[in-house]
């Protein structure tokens, strides 16, 4: 299997990998798992004001699948309600230089961004809409 | 030979041991003699001085397994060797044998060749070994039928380093006149191994497993009772027409040499690879959960296979990149992502499966290396559990 | 490579060439690489730097025949090659495809494997060949019927030298869609072989006739259209699964950079080779009656067959023993007294062919040398001409 | 094939082979030919006062023949009329330690020595009888 240099280096660092930094907000967390695939997400983030301020996450995956969590944790932060999802497979795929046959594994990593920016949305929609 | 500092820690002796370097040496002498050059074939002088080292070769060879030298059969390497015992000695059978006994926990070579007997019409038994690795006497002479040509079975399993027991297995194979194969690539130069003692009438091995040259082996055929072979390949009628062309003198005389010094250093061998294995598995607690994959004993000294739950193996793989050298499953699918078969036949799940890794110790293999080995995989497991979501350990085991 | 004074002028390169030099310095570099150990089919980096060299030797070795490198096939030998191509191609072609054309002149490997394929129920038209020692494109054009599953000849014969028209004869199978075959052992590094030139499905060659190691061949497949084969051999799956088997990357290293070597030496080696052969067949005038086997041109540039009426092959060899290293027939079989069958299929007597000798000069071969040898040659076959009864050289012609 | 030193020797010096040298007395000669066997031998002696005063031999085959032949050729010379032959091919054989496949070549040494005692026999039958 051939990395590329930003496979390596998030690999070998795992940015936001981990704990959220404790602080204000509320707690939102997307998860999911598709074993059989080979990856298993998930991420946690911190909202504020409609917000994510902070976002980390887990992952059990291929160096691709921990990269795309990685870079997914990383773009989450700043999202705001209501606006579209910072990132998905393909273009972590593009990012990442993953060959066509991990592109399964980085659905997993979309789908639980997508549960997170499901449950976030769901917990905001109600404030915003008063 | 001198370990570079940039090279990593080599513990794939499993897939091909490093050539032993008098080993290299004798090679290079043969490559470079002018006197060595002609077709061993060939009737004239240069031929037969060539001829002479083959025969010399030969002689190591069979001596190391406790065979007369007219036993061997020269081949490519174990998968050749495996091939021709397997599909040679189907395809000779007697009219209406057409039954095979194997396990599912062949190596590919085994596995592949009674794949294609299948394809040609045989029926093939695949005992399914126990957790320990290995299949029971009791399960070969439970399948043995009136027409069966062939039983076929790994001495030392590639992966797991477990050994069946061959010689009980023999016994009963002999009893019913049926021949019996063993590829015995992962045991010989690296346990005691006697072709007599084990009563078996096939047995295949090669060079680069035990020291000597990638793209050799030989292949063992009892001569009193002689088995049946049909030959893979024709031609010039060489190996006793058994295995036509033109014999390669230098990886000769290197099979025959790593053959001479295995027999001598295996009683020192074999006590240092173990106790060298059970030590790095000692040195794997830290990184508990951590199971062990097949029966600790009996088994070939140098293969230790470990079963990580909760890490995913390509990330462990490239997590140890450029430090260790070690194989998920064996060498020639480690490059894809399928689970080890032989892993799920002995029970474990595809995910546990996925989650383990072969560490195999060899000659050159030091307790500072296993020692080395052990730390950067706590550390890579560590981390990369730590990176998983919290019930990964269980989840994924 | 300097040949000790005590050796014997070879004129043998026909069984087997002597390893160039620079080959045997790249192999034992490689064999002396403690990076360059692990198998080439590991996954680790080890693996992967093995797995290099033999990507380069692929290409070198494709280079030579003008192919792709994905269109090589690696294997023990030519035999083997021929093996896959004749067994391979035979046992996948479809249904009712059960006849295969090859020549009663074509090396051991490609009669024997017909031979079995006989065995299994193939149809064989054996072509006989003219005096020249070629089939003719009509001969085959002739044989080729419906149920045609391969065509399968020598490109130059290893014991007259003479070249069959292969791009003649790969029109007709190409236009009716047979795979055409070519044992290509003797001519590829020593003509220029290019494989899109020739129009053939499926080419065989060797590292040891062209300066590269013995035990390790090649097998040219066509990519568009390419040919079915069936392999003889099965396992971990190397070689796109047509040749399983741990890949020796020395002896691919070996074999790439002979055929790299080959390739630029070409040029002038076949030339100069081939008016070498002219001059030791003029020294040979004095030993006259002497005769030329088959045709002198078109052909390989180093073989020489000649035959010496009324002498006797064993007393020939043994009057040169120690002094001149050549063939009676090929060197599989110089070692017994049976008369070459290429040259009693060309129209020899058997005892013309027992008065026959092969001399085959190579890179190596100086001028000194082809006048030494005939001068031994002459006073040799003056010798027993003299001694044997005074009709000898018209009785045994 | 391994030849034994006898065998060496003798096929390096070809002793009597050729021509009978001058001389009181009959010609006598024995022949025998087996081509497809590999051997051809021609037995020449001079043949004086019942007993045999030179030999030569000329000979097409094997080294085994060869030597056998000279070997014949100088056992001959000495012979008497009325005595069994000198040599027969299995004591050549044994001589010359040959393999057995070269038994066939070495009776043909024995028939053309067989042939030459009885012609000299023939010659000389009428002589002594008298
Ligand atoms: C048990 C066993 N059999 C057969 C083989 C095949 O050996 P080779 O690749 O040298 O043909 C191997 C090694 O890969 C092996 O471990
Ligand atoms: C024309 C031809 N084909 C095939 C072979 C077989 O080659 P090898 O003995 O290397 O398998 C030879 C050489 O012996 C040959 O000359």
């Amino acid at each position: 299997m051939e990395y590329s240099p930003l496979v390596r280096k998030l690999f070998a660092t795992l940015p936001r990998c981990g704990e959220l930094t404790a602080g204000p907000g509320t707690t939102v967390a997307g998860e999911a798992m598709a074993l059989e695939r080979g990856a298993w997400v998930r991420l946690e983030a911190r909202l504020e004001g409609g917000r994510l301020v902070d976002c980390a996450f887990r992952a059990w995956g291929c160096p691709h699948t921990l990269g795309a969590a990685a870079i997914a944790a990383e773009r989450l932060v700043g999202w705001r309600v209501g606006t579209p999802a910072p990132v998905n497979a393909h273009a972590l795929a593009a990012l990442l230089a993953a060959p066509a046959e991990k592109l399964g594994r980085l659905l997993v990593v979309e789908d639980a961004m997508q549960a997170l920016l499901q449950g976030a949305s769901g917990l905001q929609l109600p404030v915003s809409a008063h | 030979m001198q370990r570079p500092t940039d090279q990593p820690i080599f513990l794939d002796h499993a897939a091909s041991a490093p050539l032993e370097p008098r080993v290299a040496a004798r090679m290079c002498e043969c490559l470079r003699d002018p006197a060595l050059q002609a077709n061993p074939s060939s009737a004239h002088g240069p031929g037969r001085a060539a001829a002479t080292i083959v025969a010399q070769a030969r002689a190591q060879v069979a001596a190391l397994i406790g065979a007369e030298p007219a036993a061997i059969v020269f081949t490519a390497g174990a998968t050749e060797s495996v091939n021709l015992a397997v599909l040679g000695t189907a395809r000779a059978a007697p009219v209406g044998h057409r039954h095979v006994v194997t396990a599912r926990t062949e190596h590919r070579a085994g596995l592949e060749s009674c794949r294609e007997l299948e394809r040609e019409g045989y029926e093939i038994t695949w005992l399914r070994p126990g957790s320990c690795g290995a299949v029971s006497p009791e399960q070969v002479g439970a399948a043995l039928r009136p027409d069966t040509a062939l039983v076929s079975l790994l001495h030392a399993n590639n992966e797991i380093g477990v050994l069946q027991d061959i010689a009980a297995i023999a016994a009963l194979c002999n009893e019913r006149g049926v021949p019996l194969h063993a590829d015995a690539a992962q045991s010989v130069g690296r346990i005691p191994v006697d072709v007599n003692a084990l009563g078996v009438a096939l047995l295949s091995f090669c060079a680069h497993k035990l020291g000597g040259p990638k793209g050799v082996g030989a292949l063992y055929v009892r001569r009193r009772p002689r088995p049946a072979l049909r030959p893979l390949v024709f031609g010039g009628g060489q190996e006793a027409g058994l295995r036509s062309g033109t014999l390669a003198t230098h990886q000769l005389a290197g099979f025959g040499l790593a053959c001479e010094l295995a027999a001598q250093e295996l009683p020192g061998e074999e006590p240092r690879v173990r106790a060298l294995r059970e030590r790095l598995w000692a040195g794997l607690e830290p990184a508990a959960p951590v199971w062990r994959n097949g029966a600790v004993e009996p088994s070939a000294p140098g293969i230790l296979n470990v079963c990580f739950p909760g890490i995913e193996g390509e990330s462990l793989l490239f997590a140890l990149e450029g430090r260790l050298a070690a194989a998920s499953g064996s060498a020639c699918s480690s490059a894809s992502a399928e689970p080890s078969y032989v892993l799920t036949a002995i029970g474990r799940s595809e995910l546990a499966a996925q989650a383990s890794l072969r560490l195999s110790l060899g000659r050159g293999t030091t307790a500072a290396e296993v020692d080395a080995a052990a730390v950067l995989l706590v550390a890579a497991v560590l981390r990369l559990r730590r990176a998983a979501p919290p019930t990964a350990s269980e989840r994924i085991a």
